[in-house]
Order: C-alpha cells, then sequence, then structure tokens
C-alpha cells in the first residue's frame, strides 16, 4: 500500500493547477490520468483563451497545457499518465492501473477529484451511424489525431463547443453545411456565431435534426432536418434533405463524477452547471471529509474557472495538512475568489455565479442537517469514549474481530475500524473504564438502539421504561429497555439496551429507572 | 375501504413468488415495496437453482422440490426468464476433497438425486478451458439457472393479470392488530390505510423491521456478498460451475484449509461461475458480516478475480465491467423462515433464505399459499417436516 | 482516399512519422506510429469497426475519449478492445468485431 | 420519435421498451437498468443515462432532479482480471 499525502485524479486544467498550488506549499502530490498525454481537454482547445491576464487570456490551449505540464515538472510532482483510476474505497483508498505496472492501490490523506466533464448526446433516428459522433469527437480527431472526420459536416447545436468545432473544422478543410438548433437565436458567444457567418455558414435556427441516412457499408450519407415550433414539436411539410457525410453532437457538457459518486459525495441537480453535480464548500471540499471536487466535475464552466478552482482546492489541502499557514492560504484565497467572481460576472457568467452559490447553500444544509456519516444502516457499531493515554488494553484482546487496536505503546488511545466491527459488544463488559458504548443508529427508521454497562442495584427489567440520561446524566427522554444481558462471564456488569429517537444516538449514555428520586 | 385477503410486504423473488401463487388460488391480494420490484437482494444476486450446495436431508429435499416446479413455471409465465436446465459442476483440487466429495455423491445417489463423479479426463473434456491441474468433480443433473430480475417480473406480471394490486415506491409504515391480537389493517407511506386478513412480511434482509412493528424479533442479519461482471465474450464455461473445497467446512470438514491467499479466506470467497444468455458470466462469491454497508471491497474484488483465474487462466485478459454487492438475510441455521407467528394470527413470514432466494422461491410461494389458502399439499417435501424444519418458533432464543 | 491534415493554419505542417504496418481484415494497411488504431483506420477511409450483435447495425468512432465503446474490435484475438484510446504496434492484427466474433479474416 | 429508436447503444434497447416498463412503474434509472438491461452494457450507461432521464420525465412528468442517476460502481473503466487478482493468485 503506498501512502501518499494528496492524491490528485485528473490532469486538465483543474487537476494541474492544484498539483501546482500543492507542491508550491512542498505537499507530498501525485497526480493520475488515463491518458498518455497531460491537459485534459486544453489539447484540442486550439483558440486562444478569453478572461483576464491571469489566466493565460490570449494563449491558445494546447500552449496553456504545455506550461501547466512544465511548471508541474519543475515543481517535482509526480505524475502517472497512462493509468486508470478504477475506484475510490473507503477510507480514502484508491486503486490505479498502472500502465504496464499491474494494479496499485494507495492511501491518500487528501483526494481531489478532477475527472472533468463528457458529451451529452441526443438521439434521432439513425444516431447510432458511424460518421454521427460528437463534436468533441470531432474536435479530437481534427486537432489532437489531425484527421479530417469527414468533408461535409452538419453541426447539431450553437452553444461555444458546437460553435468553435464548426470553426476549427473549416480551419482544417471541411465544410460545415449547416448548424442546427431548436433555440431561436444562437446559445454561446455571438463573437464565435460571427466567425463561422461570415464563412457563408447557414444557421438553421428553430429547427432540429429528424434523422440521419446511410449504408452498412459507408455509415452516414445524409441528414433530414426540419423545422420546430414553440412546442420543440417538427412542423409536418418543412422537411429538407441534405447531403453530409458527418453529423457532429454538440449538446453541451455534463459533468464526470463517477468517483465522488462513488466515494458517496453527495450530489444535487442543476442544470445551470450541466446537470448532477457533487455538493462543496468554498473550499471546493465534498461532503466527505479530505475528498475535494474542483473543474468541470462538479459544474461544468471553462477552463479559466477550472484553473482556480483547482488552485483553491490545492490551497486548502496545503492549509489543512499544516504546510501553509491560515493566514497565508487565507489571502490567497481571497485572490482567487476574486479572479473567480470576476469570470463568473456578465449574461453567461451570472447563471453560473448563481448555481455555485445554490450548490455551497445544499452543501452547509447537507452538513447542518448531522446526517449520520454513513448514512446506510450498518447495524450496532461499538462506540469507544476514552480519550486520554491510560496504560491499558483488554479492548484490543476482548475484540475477537481485530477492531481494536492499541499496539505499542500501551497507552495509545485505542482505534476503532467500524468496518470490522460486528456490534457484538463483548469489549463492553471487559473495559475497566466502562468506556465502550454499542450504537445502532438505524435500528429502525425512527430510532437507534444504545447498549452500556449498568453496575447497578437497581438493575430495570427487560421492556421496562425508564429515563434515558446523557453524560452528565441530564434527563433525555423516555426509553424502553430492549435486553439485559448477564452472562457468567461479565463477572458482574450487565449490559442494558435501550431504545432512544435517532436524534439522542450520540448522546444517551446511561438510565435511571423511573420514579427513583 | 380496501380490503384484500392478503398484503405482501417487499417486492422481490420471495414476495412476487407468493404474490403468484395466491392470486393463482384466485386470492385477493396487495403487494407493497418501497422502491421498484426487485430492487433488493434479488437484482444484487446470481440465479443459482442448486441441490449442489445443499446438505444430504431436508436440505436438499427442500432444494429439490423447488426445481420440479421451476421445469412447468417456466410454461406457465409468458415473460422469460431464461431458465437454462444444463445441471451444475462442482471442481475438486485435491485429494481430501475428492474423498469427501466421494462420501457426499454416493449419500445423495441413495437418496436418489442423479449425480456423480467425474474423473480428471471426463471433468477437462466437458470444460476444457479449466486449469489443467485440477483433478476432477462432481456432475449434478438436476442444477439450473436462471435471470434472477426477470424472474420477479415475469412472476409479478402473471400475478397482475390475476388481479395482483402492486404499490411500488410505497412503505408499509405499521401494522395494527385487533383486540385478539389478529391482523388487522396496514397504514402505508402514501397514508393510506388497507384492511388485510393475512399479512406475509417478504422483505428479506429488512424482515425484522417489519417484524419489530407487531413487537416480535425475526433473527435475520445481513450477510453481504460481492460479485463481478465479466464482459461479453466467447464462452468461457457451459454451465454453473462451483469450488468444492469452499463446501468443505459445510460438509463437516471443519480443519480443512485451502490453498489460498489469506485475503481470500478472511472475506469467505468462494469460486462460483455463471453464464448468462447475455454473454456476459458472473464471477462470485463472498461473505462478509457488515451490516447494511454495500460499498465494494477492493480486496474482496481482488479475491474473486485471483480465484477465479486460478479454475480458469483463460480469464487472464478479459475484462470486468462492474462489481456489485448484495444482503442476503442470513439465519444462523442456514434455513429460511416459513412460517406463520402462533402469537400474531394471520401474520406470516417468508425471508431469511441467506444464498438460495431464487433457488427456494417456488417452494416457499407454494408452502405460504397453502398455509392460507385451502388449498391441498402437493409438494414433494413432507407437510409436518416442512412447518418445523421452516418455523419462526424454532429460533425464540 | 486519406483525410489526413498534412498542414494546418494554426498546428502548423505535419511532421513524418515512423511508419508502421498492421493487417486489417487481412489487408495490410500503413498507420503512424503512436498513433490510435481507430484514427489510423479512419485516415485509411474505414470508419466501421463493428456490427452489433442483436440488429447486425455498424458502428464506429462516437466519443472519440473511450467512453462508449462503440470503436471496439478485436485486436490480436482480443474483442472489446477500444480502439480509439490504443495505440499502433508493429504487426498488430485487428479485426473488424461481428457481434462478438471475429471477422476471420487475419491471413496476413 | 419512433419507438425503434435505439436507446442504449451498447445493448440495443429501444425507447419502445423502456417506454412500455415506464409504465409498468419503473421510475428511476436503475429500475430501467433492471427492467431493459438499458446501462448493463460495456460503457454501464455513459452514452444512455441521460436519454433515459429525458425519458423518464417526459413519460411520467417529473423535474429532472427526481429522476436518481444509476449507481456508479467500481470498476469505473474495464479491467482485465489479471490486472485486479494477479497479486493474490500467486501461488501460495
Amino acid at each position: 500500500m503506498i501512502e501518499k499525502e494528496l492524491v490528485i485524479i485528473g490532469a486538465g486544467p483543474a487537476g494541474l493547477s492544484a498539483a501546482i498550488e500543492a507542491s508550491k506549499a512542498n505537499v507530498d502530490v501525485l497526480l493520475i490520468d488515463e491518458n498518455q498525454k497531460a491537459g485534459g481537454q486544453l489539447f484540442k482547445q486550439i483558440h486562444k483563451f478569453f478572461g483576464s491576464s491571469a489566466h493565460y487570456s490570449g494563449v491558445r490551449g494546447i500552449d496553456i497545457g504545455k506550461e501547466l505540464i512544465q511548471k508541474c515538472e519543475d515543481l517535482g510532482v509526480e505524475i502517472w499518465l497512462d493509468s486508470v483510476v478504477i475506484g475510490v474505497f473507503p477510507n480514502k483508498q484508491i486503486a490505479v492501473e498502472k500502465k504496464g505496472k499491474g494494479l496499485k492501490t494507495i492511501r491518500a490523506k487528501k483526494i481531489i477529484i478532477a475527472t472533468g466533464a463528457s458529451e451529452k448526446v441526443i438521439n434521432f433516428e439513425g444516431w447510432t451511424l458511424p460518421g454521427v459522433m460528437g463534436a468533441g469527437a470531432a474536435q479530437t480527431m481534427t486537432n489532437v489525431h489531425r484527421i479530417l472526420p469527414g468533408k461535409k459536416v452538419l453541426m447539431i447545436g450553437t452553444g461555444n463547443v458546437g460553435l468553435i468545432v464548426s470553426y476549427q473544422l473549416i480551419q482544417a478543410g471541411a465544410e460545415i453545411v449547416g448548424l442546427v438548433d431548436t433555440a431561436s437565436k444562437v446559445s454561446g458567444y455571438e463573437v464565435h456565431s460571427a466567425k463561422i457567418e461570415r464563412e457563408g455558414v447557414p444557421l438553421y435556427l428553430d429547427h432540429t435534426i429528424f434523422k440521419a441516412q446511410g449504408t452498412k457499408e459507408k455509415g452516414v450519407t445524409g441528414a433530414v432536418i426540419v423545422e420546430v415550433n414553440k412546442h420543440f414539436q417538427p412542423i409536418k411539410g418543412t422537411e429538407k434533405e441534405i447531403d453530409v457525410d458527418v453529423v457532429a453532437i454538440a449538446a453541451g457538457l455534463k459533468p464526470l463524477s463517477e468517483l465522488a459518486n462513488m466515494a458517496n459525495c453527495k450530489k444535487t441537480y442543476i442544470s445551470k452547471l450541466g446537470g448532477w453535480v457533487p455538493l462543496h464548500n468554498e473550499n471546493m471540499e465534498s461532503t466527505e471529509k479530505g475528498i475535494y471536487v474542483v473543474g468541470d466535475t462538479t459544474g461544468v464552466e471553462e477552463a479559466n474557472t477550472a484553473l482556480e478552482e483547482g488552485r483553491l482546492a490545492g490551497v486548502d489541502v496545503a492549509a489543512k495538512l499544516k504546510k501553509l499557514s491560515n493566514s497565508e492560504s487565507e489571502n490567497i484565497k481571497k485572490q482567487i475568489n476574486k479572479r473567480l467572481k470576476d469570470l463568473r460576472l456578465g449574461p453567461f457568467g451570472e447563471d453560473r455565479l448563481k448555481a455555485k452559490k445554490k450548490l455551497i447553500k445544499e452543501y452547509n444544509k447537507y452538513i447542518k442537517a448531522q446526517r449520520p456519516v454513513n448514512d446506510y444502516n450498518t447495524g450496532p457499531k461499538a462506540v469507544i469514549e476514552c480519550n486520554q493515554e491510560i496504560p491499558c488494553n483488554p479492548c484490543e484482546s476482548a475484540c475477537k474481530f481485530g477492531a481494536i487496536t492499541i499496539g505499542e505503546p500501551i497507552t495509545n488511545q485505542p482505534k476503532l475500524d467500524e468496518e470490522k466491527c460486528i456490534g457484538c459488544g463483548l469489549c463492553l463488559h471487559k473495559c475497566p473504564g466502562l468506556a465502550i458504548f454499542l450504537v445502532d443508529k438505524n435500528y429502525d427508521n425512527k430510532n437507534s438502539t444504545v447498549s452500556f454497562p449498568y453496575e447497578f442495584s437497581d438493575l430495570p427489567q427487560e421492556g421496562e421504561m425508564v429515563e434515558a440520561l446523557n453524560r452528565k446524566g441530564e434527563y433525555l427522554c423516555e426509553a424502553k429497555v430492549l435486553k439485559i444481558k448477564k452472562l457468567e462471564s461479565f463477572d458482574k456488569t450487565p449490559i442494558v439496551t435501550i431504545l432512544v429517537p435517532k436524534k439522542y444516538a450520540d448522546q444517551a449514555r446511561n438510565l435511571s429507572p423511573i420514579g427513583a428520586d | 375501504m380496501k380490503k384484500y385477503d392478503a398484503v405482501i410486504i417487499g417486492g422481490g423473488i420471495i414476495g412476487s413468488s407468493i404474490a403468484y401463487y395466491l392470486t393463482e388460488a384466485g386470492l385477493k391480494v396487495a403487494l407493497i415495496e418501497k422502491k421498484d420490484l426487485a430492487s433488493g437482494t434479488s437484482s444484487s444476486c446470481d440465479g443459482n437453482v442448486l441441490i449442489a450446495d445443499k446438505q444430504p436431508g431436508f436440505d436438499t429435499e427442500l432444494a429439490y422440490c423447488s426445481q420440479q416446479i421451476f421445469d412447468n413455471l417456466s410454461e406457465e409465465l409468458n415473460r422469460d426468464f431464461d431458465y437454462t436446465q444444463r445441471g451444475s459442476i462442482y471442481l475438486i483440487e485435491s485429494k481430501e476433497e475428492w474423498e469427501t466429495a466421494e462420501k457426499f455423491v454416493n449419500k445423495q445417489r441413495e437418496n436418489g438425486y442423479s449425480m456423480r463423479m467425474m474423473d480428471y479426463d471426463r471433468v477437462h473434456e466437458d470444460e476444457p478451458l479449466l486449469a489443467d491441474d485440477i483433478i476432477g468433480g462432481i456432475e449434478i443433473d438436476s442444477d439450473a439457472s436462471i435471470y434472477p430480475m426477470a424472474l420477479v417480473y415475469s412472476l409479478a406480471e402473471k400475478a397482475i393479470k390475476n388481479g395482483l394490486h402492486v404499490y411500488n415506491y410505497t412503505e408499509v409504515v405499521d401494522i395494527s392488530l385487533n383486540k385478539g391480537k389478529r391482523v388487522k389493517s396496514v397504514r402505508l407511506s402514501n397514508s393510506e390505510k388497507i384492511y388485510c386478513d393475512n399479512v406475509i412480511n417478504a422483505a428479506g434482509v429488512w424482515a425484522p423491521l417489519i417484524g419489530k412493528m407487531v413487537g416480535i424479533n425475526i433473527p435475520i442479519k445481513p450477510r453481504q456478498g460481492q460479485m463481478l461482471v465479466a464482459e461479453k465474450t466467447f464462452q468461457i464455461g457451459k454451465r454453473k460451475i462451483v469450488e468444492f473445497g469452499y463446501m468443505m467446512a459445510k460438509f463437516g470438514e471443519k480443519d480443512y484449509s485451502r490453498k489460498v491467499h489469506e485475503v481470500i479466506d478472511k472475506n469467505g470467497i468462494a469460486f462460483v461461475f455463471e453464464p448468462t444468455q447475455a454473454n456476459n458470466f458472473l464471477i462470485g462469491s463472498s461473505r462478509r458480516f457488515v451490516g447494511y454497508d454495500t460499498r465494494l471491497s477492493l480486496d474482496v474484488m481482488r479475491g474473486l478475480a485471483a480465484r477465479a483465474m486460478r479454475f480458469f487462466p483463460v480469464l487472464k485478459d478479459i475484462n470486468v465491467i462492474r462489481g456489485y454487492s448484495g444482503l442476503r438475510p442470513y439465519v444462523a441455521d442456514h434455513f429460511p423462515i416459513v412460517s406463520a407467528v402462533d402469537s400474531i394470527k394471520g401474520y406470516y413470514i417468508a425471508a431469511g433464505h441467506e444464498g438460495d432466494g431464487i433457488g427456494l422461491a417456488p417452494v416457499t410461494g407454494k408452502i405460504i399459499q397453502n398455509f392460507i389458502t385451502d388449498s391441498s399439499w402437493d409438494l414433494s417435501i413432507d407437510k409436518d417436516e416442512t412447518i418445523s424444519k421452516l418455523s419462526f418458533s424454532r429460533l425464540r432464543d | 482516399m486519406n483525410n489526413r491534415i498534412n498542414n494546418h493554419p494554426i498546428l502548423g505542417k505535419r511532421e513524418e512519422k515512423e511508419k508502421v504496418e498492421i493487417i486489417f481484415d487481412g489487408n495490410k494497411i500503413t498507420a503512424e506510429k503512436g498513433e490510435m488504431i481507430a484514427a489510423a483506420l479512419y485516415a485509411n477511409g474505414i470508419r466501421i469497426n463493428r456490427y452489433t450483435i442483436k440488429y447486425n447495425e455498424p458502428r464506429g468512432i462516437f466519443c472519440a475519449i473511450g467512453q462508449c465503446t462503440d470503436c471496439s474490435m478485436v485486436v490480436n484475438g482480443i474483442p472489446n478492445v477500444r480502439t480509439c484510446i490504443t495505440p499502433v504496434e508493429k504487426g498488430m492484427v485487428i479485426e473488424t468485431q461481428y457481434g462478438l466474433k471475429r471477422s476471420g479474416k487475419t491471413n496476413d | 420519435m419512433k419507438d425503434n429508436v435505439i436507446i442504449c447503444r451498447c445493448e440495443e434497447i429501444t425507447l419502445g421498451e423502456i417506454k412500455s416498463e415506464i409504465k409498468k412503474g419503473a421510475r428511476s434509472v436503475t429500475d430501467i437498468k433492471r427492467r431493459t438491461r438499458a446501462g448493463m452494457g460495456l460503457c454501464q450507461g455513459r452514452s444512455c443515462e441521460i436519454l433515459i432521464q429525458r425519458i423518464i420525465c417526459e413519460e411520467l412528468n417529473l423535474s429532472p432532479e427526481e429522476v436518481y442517476p444509476a449507481n456508479d460502481r467500481a470498476p469505473v473503466r474495464p479491467i482485465k482480471f489479471n490486472i485486479l487478482g494477479a497479486e493474490l493468485n500467486e501461488k501460495v
């Protein structure tokens, strides 16, 4: 098992800038990407970037990629390319297929997930024919593989991707027979649509593709487009047939958050950010402590916002690992947030600014709801409340399942591995400090159970109602005694289990019989 | 006022089988499922219909009886559920295993079950891609496999044709009894109250929650199992293939230890191979007590892959495309609870089938049908032995 | 039909790469070192990589980043290889994938 | 849109098959996956999941946030048995 302070998954703009910020504060960083080259989408973005000078504006995507990679190498960031993360597992364990080196498992203190976005699709008759492809796919073929996808291309969608890829296909020598969009006006930047309109490319607004036609041998050979009414339904009789050999679909991007979902990070649906996105706070930390989500993974925006979100996470990780003082990190974060705010101005940016605020609001709502860390019901688990370094370890040997470890020296505080604890409760009576309890948080959809040692003469009966008390002996609620376990081997330490509403699961630690003075 | 003869709680393989047999007997039945049909363990398991892994005696009789019902089920139901009856094979790795296997086969043959030992040539001729150091096997003729989810929908759809009302995405909130401690009505999460003479708790690993609603403690614990799904590829094995080594403990050879990596033993990993009609194949199986946690463990996935390659080295270059986990409803004595509850009239339990829920679904449906209607007992197993072996009261601690 | 983009206003002239010989359905094809299989085939005018199991439909590059698996082919006898992200190697035997079966045309 | 249009490209599941299972009570992406196999193919739902969400929203007129996506499980990319299990398969 390899141990790493910070593992960053995805070497696009967000991942690269996170690696740079973190390693600048000499955090031990490992950056992983499944492609042969780092840079993510940057390497097919041959256009110059918008934004302020802090974001390489005016520089082409491919050159930004090269510069970021150079910075990483200069800072000594360890980079594994051609390496696929197949899963993020409990306790921040990451499994990676490192090309030619087999499976590597890494235990990370902090994880930053920057796995970007992938293309949305739309379905129409004939959409599975070869030659029908994503606009991003056409861009990859043209700018990365330097192969022309086709001679006559129909582009579906007038968002920025549709407009920019159409322009780049013209540069590469293809003919764009038209852009089709059900909207009544171009949804991307007008400056982008102007670039292709002055090349004589027709825009078919209030239109949609009715079907693609083709043969088993050649794939796509033509397409039929049709006008749509207010409800986006095709208007009979307005069909137009066009001779094409490629249909490119630019239906927007959706966040790729498989690894965050697998790691139990909570998510919500925000259409302005591309669909289902993992929740995060101001430092880009997800609802799973120590796991961050940055860039398109947590909201499809631009490369420059991805850069800033990466920096934000990198700085916060450095601060949390005590490699940066709080004042230093707060200072840097302030500058980043200023730049992020600028990037989310104007008619296009505002929606995204509002959406990001909503994301953070939902994060706070979730955290405040104090939902149990694992809201799947795991049955009873031991809870060890022994917070001093006492030379004592009977609990370690009491557990048959190796769930409690003290090790050397004997004064170590006991550590519980919840995975291994099956809730048998055999450690409770063994603890000389009576400091171990058994809590079943999700006993049923309303209640939890709490078990604790009770070495007093007024031991209640099973089924009796008692008063549940907290750690200070204060009354919490009435509780039913579900079980009393008094075995020989407990050596006069009966274990009582009481039923309490879920909200008292972490407070009820004792009982007093009703009517007692 | 909605009134049913019976309300079944739990839309898995057991609930839908009971729904089929009760509606076949003309009863007015409702099925309550908190999500969609087959959304629990019935969609995260494999489709085994086996007697291979059963102890001689009632254990085998019960499973064999269920196997026979499957034959005519595939005619009675209209939606296909990939019923394939090709028998199964146990793989034997060592001399010790061969001796225990021989004793097991002889005993079962005496009881009339058609199975036989396979020597080295026979097992390798039957499954040519097997690792060449496998020394033999057992061939069990009556074993079969099905596509579990498809059977749930197939049973439910026929039951719906017979008049079943399905309330999916609806949870049971409470069950109320009349003064004579007889089942009266069920309160649903859509705040409806439906009246019924009988309630059948077929909620699998969640059966204990439904038990608490009438104040009884049902000793069913979730035992997590994990599986791997392989990509579609050429045929590896023709039928269900299971390793015998893991069963040694079940057949009384407590101190036999397989020569496997410690991770494989610790997680109760046993090689199970199941081909499917969709050209993928499934690799199982593992056993862990982790409460209701269904997250995948990387160690278990690695152990499953390793154990599969030990028996079929050809799997080396084949891709795993998915891992999933399910929660077996575990009962300490390995028998399900298919029984009335004497303290509460009209309340039945049909849960706790551990790893045999799919195979035992038909016989469980028929038993409950017999308990509730006055239909004759036309099963090959003995009625009194069934009632006592599968009774709830047997488990009162 | 060779649709390689040899000179590009932004990316400039395409440098000559070392030629690599691969076999596609029994015929020799020249690809370039480090190039992806699907790209090499597309450059040689081949854009149908497989036919589906159920309806025997032709399929080819759709996402070009190894996500949609429609470019899967049989490579050196192994099926379901995502050719848009698998680089060519000298002497590779590539076959159109018919459902789960190889094209069988491998005589090099 | 004709019912025989393919929605799940890997398992070749059509729009008609998905709509008929929604009528029988399916309400989430995973319900459709269990009932039709859409999403069980080599790409594990990467292409069809968003289409299925859209179809469920239209058929049951739900808003997108009411149609929960499928569960993501390891491995998120196909991985060979040998890579996954080699270490634990050495002759013990």
